[in-house]
């Protein structure tokens, strides 16, 4: 037995892991939210039309907000089990900084939720008849702005993770902080699609996911210490 | 007390000074002093609901007393959160193990995050003393509540820590387990360690000249 | 540098404080009111191309530049009180969610009122409007943050992380809004805005505006009391205060 | 004045729904936002005065209490002695 000062890297991958092999065992996390993502896409065409030139229209839209819908279902396994079964606050008397274990848990929420998000993505965007141009614009802003839905989520159940029925509470907080990624995103690919450059609103996107990189980790820490007080 | 004269010049493993503790507009304690020196075992005693949890919680530094400060080696805990957090090891009332993960995984992890890189073998050691051998293996979640509660108490067979904040640590656990976990604390304070703790039973195999007692009781003042 | 500070960091000398200017603001900020709005309504030009529903504006804007100034006020109070744990800039934060949520919606109605004759529709999706409606719903989150909590300390410091992510992306969203309205609309749509102003419509402007801003402190004022005595209700001289509160009542009565 | 008469005010240049509605709104809002703050100040007060009755009979409560035991306990030690 040995007791030493473990590196950032390792905390890091060590609660990543963890997180990993949870999810792993634990496989309606990763398959619902995802689900959920599919139905209420097919719901569109049934509720507008099946005419291909609306639908191809209001893609990106749709895309966008399903995306966002169910990144804000999947939110809540963040936090939530870890708060109840009382390891959240063993992370938190852990000798290791904070916002390394909260960096190391959102990234892996985002490789469970976000990333099969956008690799059924584009499966999503051929029933919705999207624009060819459009479709590598799709992938690079769901590829930039998912991590963001994942950061600023995890403020947002970090706060509501002690109150009994936060799960309300938490679409109320967390939605509005959405709107400029759902503006930009969109936009570039509605740009995508007549075929001028989006260089502009992924860069924007860019710096939304590297300023909430920076922030939320210890926003969420500060957040967490609220909750479990 | 009187046993520690000689280690008062060596500062107070934790102490706190006035610390006052309001939840939901409820006064629990006010201006409260504690210190805690290596060597000591103190149980924190009072009726359900009269701050016991909250008191732990706030040395642990899990919560944030009202008003007052708690001093690790006579520095601010929130300015040596991580030196204090390397020395201490709390239990509360969750066991904090997860469901998904096996019993050695689960120990594998809390002692690892807390700087303890230790062999599968010596795993398999350590959950032994909490009596589980032959449940290495098993998911957590197919244990029962009893298990849990174990195989959080086996970090502290493998703890490095000086401070043990421990919240009823004996519920879940039979007569047997509670000697052993009762030995388990002398050897701990007898190695320089310091013990804070509640519990619903009076510790038995130490006399009561030994604990130290903190009684929570404000509404009768 | 922060001594003089000092007496009011402590409750009861803010709580009486406050109490005591109470009476000067009401009466100022009536005056003030009473003054600008009869001048918005019944003397100030009509504007030459938008006619009496101009009137709007006098109170369409004074409420739109509250509703975002008194979010910021917010967000100094929950940094202060995260950063210097100053327990008081919790209390004013508390006070502060309501009145700001309020003039939000008296922006946003006014607005829509405004909008139906200038446009012809109850609602367009206007950069400021469309602003003002997400300000709107940043506000009831905090608010409906600060109920969750049971324990008023502890929703203090929640609302106070969310309103300092919420002011970071203010401008953020803001800046996208107004992009994304150009973008969709273009300028064939007028905004709603201020027109190069007369003389004769910048006064009732500036008293209104006066008489909002100290209507504001006066509600803040009330409520802050009543925040500063729910979170110290079992300090003595909160205890002595009602007791003795209860005997006048007592007394007024018989 | 900029109006002829009192209709004319009323009127608004054919646009007084809108101001009146607007002003009326806004007026209606901040009043029940000023006495809303007012009633649940004295709400406030009300509150604490009841917790405080509470507790003060809480306490009285244990003070007999604690008085019975003792007046017990020096019962029993007296009959011991005798």
């Amino acid at each position: 037995m040995s007791v030493a000062n473990l590196s950032y890297r390792a905390v890091f991958s060590l609660v990543l892991k963890r997180d990993l092999t949870i999810a792993m065992r634990h496989k309606d996390d990763i398959i619902n939210p995802l689900l959920f993502f599919v139905i209420v896409v097919t719901l569109f065409p049934l509720g507008i039309g099946p005419e291909s030139q609306i639908l191809s229209r209001i893609a990106p839209g749709i895309i966008w907000v399903a995306a966002l819908l169910s990144t804000l279902l999947s939110l809540d396994r963040l936090f939530k089990s870890d708060h109840s079964d009382g390891s959240l606050e063993q992370m938190l008397l852990s000798p290791q900084p904070v916002f390394i274990l909260v960096l190391a848990k959102i990234v892996a929420h985002w490789l469970i939720t976000g990333l099969p998000l956008i690799l059924i993505a584009p499966l999503l965007a051929v029933l919705l008849h999207l624009n060819e141009q459009s479709y590598s614009a799709l992938i690079l802003t769901l590829l930039l702005g998912t991590p963001v839905l994942s950061l600023l989520g995890a403020i947002g159940v970090a706060l509501t993770v002690g109150i009994k029925k936060g799960g309300v509470l938490l679409s109320l907080l967390v939605l509005p902080l959405y709107i400029p990624v759902l503006i930009f995103a969109t936009s570039a690919i509605d740009t995508a699609a007549l075929g001028l450059p989006y260089s502009g609103q992924l860069a924007i996107i860019a710096a939304l996911f590297f300023g909430s990189l920076t922030l939320a980790p210890f926003a969420v820490a500060a957040a967490l210490k609220v909750s479990t007080n | 007390m009187s046993a520690n004269l000689a280690a008062n010049t060596e500062p107070a493993l934790i102490s706190a000074s006035n610390l006052t503790c309001i939840r939901e507009e409820r006064l629990l304690f006010d201006q409260l002093t504690v210190e805690v020196n290596a060597g000591d075992i103190v149980q924190v005693e009072g009726p359900n609901g009269s701050g016991k949890t909250s008191l732990l919680r706030i040395l642990a530094g899990l919560s944030q007393p009202y008003e007052g400060d708690i001093f690790y080696k006579d520095q601010l805990i929130t300015q040596s959160r991580e030196e204090f957090h390397q020395n201490l090891l709390y239990l509360g009332h969750l066991p904090g193990v997860k469901g998904e993960m096996t019993a050695q995984e689960n120990l594998n992890f809390n002692l690892t995050l807390h700087g303890l890189h230790i062999n599968a073998s010596e795993i398999e050691k350590t959950l032994a003393e909490v009596n589980l051998t032959g449940f290495e293996d098993s998911l957590a979640s197919h244990l029962s509540a009893g298990q849990h509660r174990r195989i959080s108490l086996a970090r502290l067979y493998k703890s490095t820590a000086d401070i043990w904040i421990l919240d009823e640590p004996f519920t879940a656990i039979d007569k047997q387990g509670v000697q052993s976990l009762e030995q388990l604390f002398k050897a701990h304070i007898k190695q320089g360690g310091c013990i804070i703790l509640t519990t619903h039973q009076d510790l038995l195999t130490f006399s009561p000249a030994q604990v130290k007692k903190i009684t929570l009781d404000y509404m009768g003042e | 540098m922060w001594k003089w500070l000092h007496p009011y960091a402590n409750p009861e000398v803010s709580y009486h404080f406050a109490g005591k200017i109470l009476p000067w603001l009401s009466a100022l900020a009536a005056l003030l009111l009473s003054i600008g709005l009869i001048w918005a309504l019944a003397f100030a030009p009509a504007d030459y191309q938008q006619g009496d529903s101009f009137r709007i504006f006098y109170i369409h804007v004074p409420a739109a530049s509250l509703s975002m100034g008194i979010y910021f006020g917010m967000a100094i109070a929950a940094f202060t009180s995260l950063v210097w744990q100053f327990k008081l800039a919790d209390a004013s934060a508390a006070a502060m969610a309501p009145v700001g949520a309020t003039f939000t919606a008296i922006a946003l109605i006014t607005g829509a009122a405004w909008g139906k004759p200038m446009w012809g529709t109850w609602w367009i999706w206007d950069a400021r409007l469309t602003s003002e409606l997400i300000l709107l719903f940043l506000y009831l989150g905090v608010i409906a943050l600060q109920n969750a909590f049971e324990d008023k300390n502890l929703a203090g410091k929640a609302a106070g992380i969310l309103t300092l992510v919420g002011v970071i992306n203010l401008p953020i969203i803001k800046y996208s809004v107004e992009w994304w309205n150009t973008l969709h609309q273009g300028s064939t749509i007028s905004k709603l805005g201020r027109p190069s102003m007369s003389v004769d419509m910048l006064w009732p402007f500036v008293f209104c505006f006066l008489g909002f801003i100290l209507l504001v402190s006066v509600i803040i004022c009330i409520r802050f009391r009543s925040e500063i005595l729910t979170r110290n209700s079992i300090r003595p001289w909160v205890r002595t205060l009602v007791s003795q509160h209860l005997t006048q009542e007592k007394a007024n009565e018989v | 004045m900029r109006f002829d008469s009192f209709s004319a005010f009323i009127d608004m240049g054919g646009y007084g729904f809108y101001v009146w509605l607007s002003y009326g709104v806004a007026a209606a809002l901040l009043l029940i936002l000023l006495l809303t703050s007012i009633t649940g100040h004295k709400q406030v007060i009300k509150n604490i005065a009841q917790r405080k009755q509470r507790e003060d009979k809480l306490r009285q409560v244990r003070k007999q209490r604690q008085k019975q035991t003792k007046q017990l306990k020096t019962k029993l030690s007296e009959e011991v002695t005798e």
